[in-house]
């Protein structure tokens, strides 16, 4: 609806009446137990480890920046096609491609620590103790606040079942990286492909997240109807993108409304300042730009100074005047 | 949080520096039709400034449902003269972002994201270079041939395409080059066959150093395939499909060999589109040759003349 | 992508070498054991029960017609706003609004029996024996060519969770209407909000199905940031359109991979003769047609003449040649 | 397979006979800024046949991700004269639909079906028409005063808006009435209030039989229950969500009350979007009245003359 993407003309210059009510808007959030400056974060995979969209703007003006998913190993990822543009959204299939947490460590990790921004390393593992290992290479780095484990892989001791499909394997793994890194927060990132996403959340809870990372990409397909291919060469891919956004709001709004305590960072599809306000709305913390970045490199740090400017006009000063705030139609 | 907007009147974002990309309203101050392309010409002061060749511009369609803008390669930009400070590219309309394009007038205002990629290194040597296009990829190389030009070097072209129609500016073609030899898959303009079937006769004849190509991703398999055999550098431009175009998703990669020998996914849009043509793992992309284009390739190359490493050529790149 | 909205100008009037193509083109289906003219069908819920489109055009031209949900009482169905459109897609929430059986057979199916088109019922219930109830009153009746079991609908008996959620409760309720309707082909609407769809067909062909319906809407939510106001008056609610096409795509395709034999019922976002072939390649022998019948009530009719050209052109003869046809990438 | 494009040249699609609706495409004629609405007329000869007034059109509208078309109230149709064929509507460009339409320009092509819904039913007896609307919930009103008087019948207005600018076309109410009444909610122009804070009086001027109104449902439900109240027939053109605006999905129902008192969701696209007020189960609606609105509500009404029964009045409808 409102996916504008024309360049628009910049904001006329703010007069000291708006200055006042700018100033007034305090975007800072407690995402479990760390404060972040603003809301807005990056999905992970959507923004690589910062330094390519550094050259666009200083990535130092966000909340967050959620990495791609690192793994123990270097993995180069599934051979091409790997993207299809689908209506309203796109369908990828990467392979998790990353230089494997060693690298990563040594050179994008400390890149990171030469900015001011919080880091949150997306792990990822075929196995419990893949994630494991990967948590314990993460433990006592400067710059990282948090931890998101990627439940959203294959599981190749469970016949390639996915982790978050499940509420045992989830959960071994949130205590697997929970026995590495007392100290952090990590969140579990869930896929919406579930039968009961609220039973996964628990569990996962249970087992020791503080807090949930919801939702990865939705699976699904495109084919080529000439030749009959499979657009991606993995034939199934995840779809994201503004397409997916009201299954994203169904999933926050119901595991908010089940876990109302746990910090959530919602995602899905979200591209303007009406969709970061509707998914906090639903029940997130922080808002995790992904898709939306692709089209325009620019959108996280937009989104920053169109959610102070959208609070300012309407009067509201705090997040939490908007988190969860769901009214019930009379 | 700093404004990032250096330049307000003309609504553009990004850096003030000149190495990076910046996105901008650019508006249309030409198109035309040439042949069975369309050229476009915008109003883009920021990224003329700032662009090379082989370095491409991502441009937002749009139409129902369409999410993700469309690369192009620039295929000129003017800094002085009466046209200073525009940005044109070349395309064909095949589909819907491109159908959307070719609907546009002069005066529409595009959202383009640029220059993305690394352009076409320079040789550091006095070669001859020859440069193979394919279809609306002979345009960019029209660019590469003025920079080559300027730092004295001659120039040679191949253009190939399926039609006469699909040459692009043929006269453009001749009055930039040395020598230009044109083949068409159906032999109505230049010699019947495709620019592999000629390659290795023109470099012969040009006494041939350096081979750029851009085209088709089979037709530029074929080319570094053949260059290799005949032990000429090539550096190739590349095209995979590209979500984000800016590096940050890892959907655009192209299989490409280290010194060591083991295969690494580069990022096209950023590690590229520009890749050295030996370094490309042909065998491990989807990429099939044609059966037509790879005959003569199994000739014996007779008397090879010693030729510059890569490294001597082209520094790193 | 191919979402056209504009008014086309009308083919050109079919030259005699086009003619002869055309004629050679037998878009006809097995349907379960039942002869189709051709694969279009409508998706229920999305045409009524064919009278207010034919005021379009003759809906005697579409394969078949799969009516709305029919329901043993006649129910009034949910508050509105029942709908509200998200990017390439909308949300609705009727409550199976409908006349009940009785004034169904009564009124409609009098209807439809004066037109020349085979009727698939879908029926809908709150219990087991509601849905066994419906089906006897289906018995025997002319012009129902099979029944549509919609099993995406609330268990009462069972915390409301949708019978399509479970293999138990959805081989329950088709092993029911089996017993009751021995003779008609039985298809078992599945939703795709569920982590093993495969599990589920299974279970349901098991059950006594005869082929599979694919598939029902995703469950989805949309607040209005100003208002905070869920956009729906039943909050959650179900998403169709384009936007959900890929999943549809891979949901048929892990169907009929899983379940090659078993004809199925393809929808999810079909709109053009592309999206068609596409999900006939990915496995469905039929195709349903809904939300794009709201974009153009003549949707379905156009995509019986555009299929047959579609083929003619490419040389396609029989539909057999491109159902379930996905080649592997080289 | 029967053909039903009944008329290739203006590429219309539908049964050729009168009474249903078809989808045109309809070039635009002219549109013009009327306060603070846009007017579009369109070429649409198949339409203007077969509407009357209280009927709606639904136009496809375009941008990224809209997918479902936007009903608008015809206004105006001309059947003779030089502007023969060309149906109209108003509309408030609030939004992602109604602000692409309000940047199309003429002779650009909307994609239209119509005419859909029930027209208003005339009334059978000779009664002064009292016409209430409310924002752009005048424009069809004008339409059907043309028709009521053409029926030889005294039509009188109550116009209501929020402010002045948003009086839709007050010059064109007094030309085709006997009285109007303005009032906005800032007293910028008329009466300061709102329409329901007149209608008794202006009822009782004018001698008032039946009234007819069409406007936000807030406005709709008071003047409906006031009308209830004082014993008036009255005839609603509502408006909620429609998803397909012919009849199949049952998105746009509305409350109504049967003869023997239970609520049945009636389609208001199909069933409507025209109800008699009397039979709108408005308490089983999302609607609610603003505070002001119902003031006066409350007042016993002196001397109630006979009135005619709906059955006398509508017939059926
Ligand atoms: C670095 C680069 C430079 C390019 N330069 C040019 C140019 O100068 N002129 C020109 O005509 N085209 C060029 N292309 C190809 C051009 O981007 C595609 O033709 C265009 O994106 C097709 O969009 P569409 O919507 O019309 O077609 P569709 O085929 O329907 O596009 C659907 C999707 O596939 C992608 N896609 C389709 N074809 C290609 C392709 N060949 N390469 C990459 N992605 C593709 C699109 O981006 C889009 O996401 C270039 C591509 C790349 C990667
Ligand atoms: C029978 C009928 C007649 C109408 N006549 C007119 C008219 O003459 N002039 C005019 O300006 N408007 C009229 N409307 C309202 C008009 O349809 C909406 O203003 C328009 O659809 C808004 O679209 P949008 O994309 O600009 O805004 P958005 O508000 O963003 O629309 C989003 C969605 O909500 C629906 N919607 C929003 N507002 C309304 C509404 N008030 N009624 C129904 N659906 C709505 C839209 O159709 C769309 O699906 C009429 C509505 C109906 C049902
Ligand atoms: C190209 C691409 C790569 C992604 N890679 C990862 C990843 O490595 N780890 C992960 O947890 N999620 C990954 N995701 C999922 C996103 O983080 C996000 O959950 C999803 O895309 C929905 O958000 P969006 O609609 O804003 O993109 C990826 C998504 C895309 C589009
Ligand atoms: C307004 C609406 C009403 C629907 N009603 C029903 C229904 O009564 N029974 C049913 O099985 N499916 C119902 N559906 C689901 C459709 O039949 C179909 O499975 C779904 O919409 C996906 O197809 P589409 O994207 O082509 O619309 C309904 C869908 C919509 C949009
Ligand atoms: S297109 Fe996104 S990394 Fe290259
Ligand atoms: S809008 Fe679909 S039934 Fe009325």
């Amino acid at each position: 609806m409102t996916d504008v993407r024309r360049v628009e003309a910049p904001p006329p210059p703010v007069s000291e009446e708006d200055a006042a009510d700018l100033s007034a808007v305090d975007l800072r959030i407690d995402l479990g137990g760390v404060t972040l400056a603003n809301p807005i974060t990056t999905a992970s995979g959507c923004f690589a480890s910062g330094s390519e969209i550094d050259r666009f703007f200083d990535i130092s003006v966000l909340g967050a920046l959620v990495v791609k998913s690192i793994t123990l190993e270097p993995r180069e990822g599934l051979p091409t096609p790997r993207m299809a543009e689908t209506p309203s959204g796109m369908l990828n299939a990467i392979g998790l491609q990353n230089p494997g947490v060693d690298r990563w460590i040594a050179k994008d990790l400390a890149w990171l620590q030469g900015k001011d921004v919080p880091v949150i390393v997306s792990i990822a593992g075929k196995s419990v103790d893949d994630f494991r290992q990967v948590a314990a290479k993460l433990r006592g780095r400067a710059g990282i606040v948090g931890v998101e484990v990627n439940l959203s892989c294959p599981n190749v001791e469970h016949r390639g079942l996915v982790f978050a499909c499940a509420a045992d394997p989830a959960g071994e793994v949130i205590r697997a990286v929970r026995r590495e890194l007392p100290d952090l927060p990590i969140f579990g990132k869930l896929t919406p492909d579930v039968t009961d996403i609220t039973a996964i959340a628990r569990a996962v809870v249970d087992a020791g997240a503080t807090g949930l990372s919801l939702i990865n990409t939705t699976l699904g397909m495109a084919i080529d109807p000439e030749t009959g291919r499979p657009r991606l060469a993995n034939t199934y891919g995840g779809l994201s993108g503004p397409a997916i956004r009201p299954i994203a709001i169904r999933a926050v709004h119901q595991v908010h409304t089940a876990l109302p305590d746990v910090p959530l960072i919602g995602m899905g599809g979200i591209r303007t300042v009406e969709d970061v306000v509707e998914i906090v709305r639903a029940g997130a913390t922080a808002v995790a730009i992904g898709t939306a970045t692709f089209a325009d490199p620019f959108v996280t740090q937009q989104l920053v100074t169109d959610l102070r400017r959208w609070m300012a006009v309407r009067g509201f000063s705090r997040m939490d005047e908007l988190r969860g705030k769901v009214f019930p139609r009379v | 949080m700093k404004p990032t907007l250096h330049n307000r009147k003309t609504m553009v974002l990004g850096r003030p520096n000149g190495d990076t990309p910046v996105r901008a309203a650019c508006e249309i101050i030409a198109r035309r039709r040439e042949g069975a392309y369309w050229t476009v010409s915008l109003s883009a002061p920021d990224i003329a400034e700032r662009a090379h060749p082989g370095q491409f511009v991502n441009v937002a369609v749009s139409g129902p449902g369409t999410l993700l803008r469309r690369p192009f390669s620039i295929s000129r930009v003017s800094r002085q003269g009466p046209a200073a400070g525009t940005v044109d590219f070349v395309f064909d309309a095949h589909g819907p972002g491109t159908g959307w394009l070719a609907d546009r007038t002069a005066h529409d205002v595009l959202d383009v994201v640029g220059p993305l990629g690394n352009p076409f290194p320079l040789p550091r040597q006095k070669v001859s270079c020859l440069l193979v296009g394919g279809g609306y990829g002979v345009a960019p190389l029209f660019f590469l041939a003025e920079e080559l030009r300027r730092e004295g070097l001659r120039v040679d072209m191949i253009v190939g395409a399926a039609t006469h129609e699909r040459i692009f500016n043929a006269i453009e073609a001749k009055r930039i080059t040395a020598s230009v030899t044109f083949t068409t898959d159906d032999g109505s303009f230049g010699e019947e066959g495709r620019v592999t079937d000629v390659l290795e006769q023109v470099a012969k004849d040009c006494g041939t150093g350096v081979v750029y190509a851009c085209g088709p991703m089979p037709m530029l398999r074929a080319v570094a395939e053949q260059c290799q055999e005949l032990e000429l550098p090539s550096q190739i431009a590349t095209e995979e499909h590209m979500a984000c175009g800016v590096g940050v998703c890892w959907t655009c990669v192209i299989p490409t060999r280290t010194k060591d020998g083991s295969v690494r996914m580069k990022r096209s849009c950023i590690d590229g589109p520009v890749f050295n043509g030996a370094r490309i793992a042909w065998e491990n992309s989807r990429w099939e040759v044609g059966g037509p284009l790879v005959t003569g390739a199994d000739q014996p190359i007779e008397e090879p003349p010693p030729r510059p490493t890569d490294d001597e050529l082209w520094g790193n790149a």
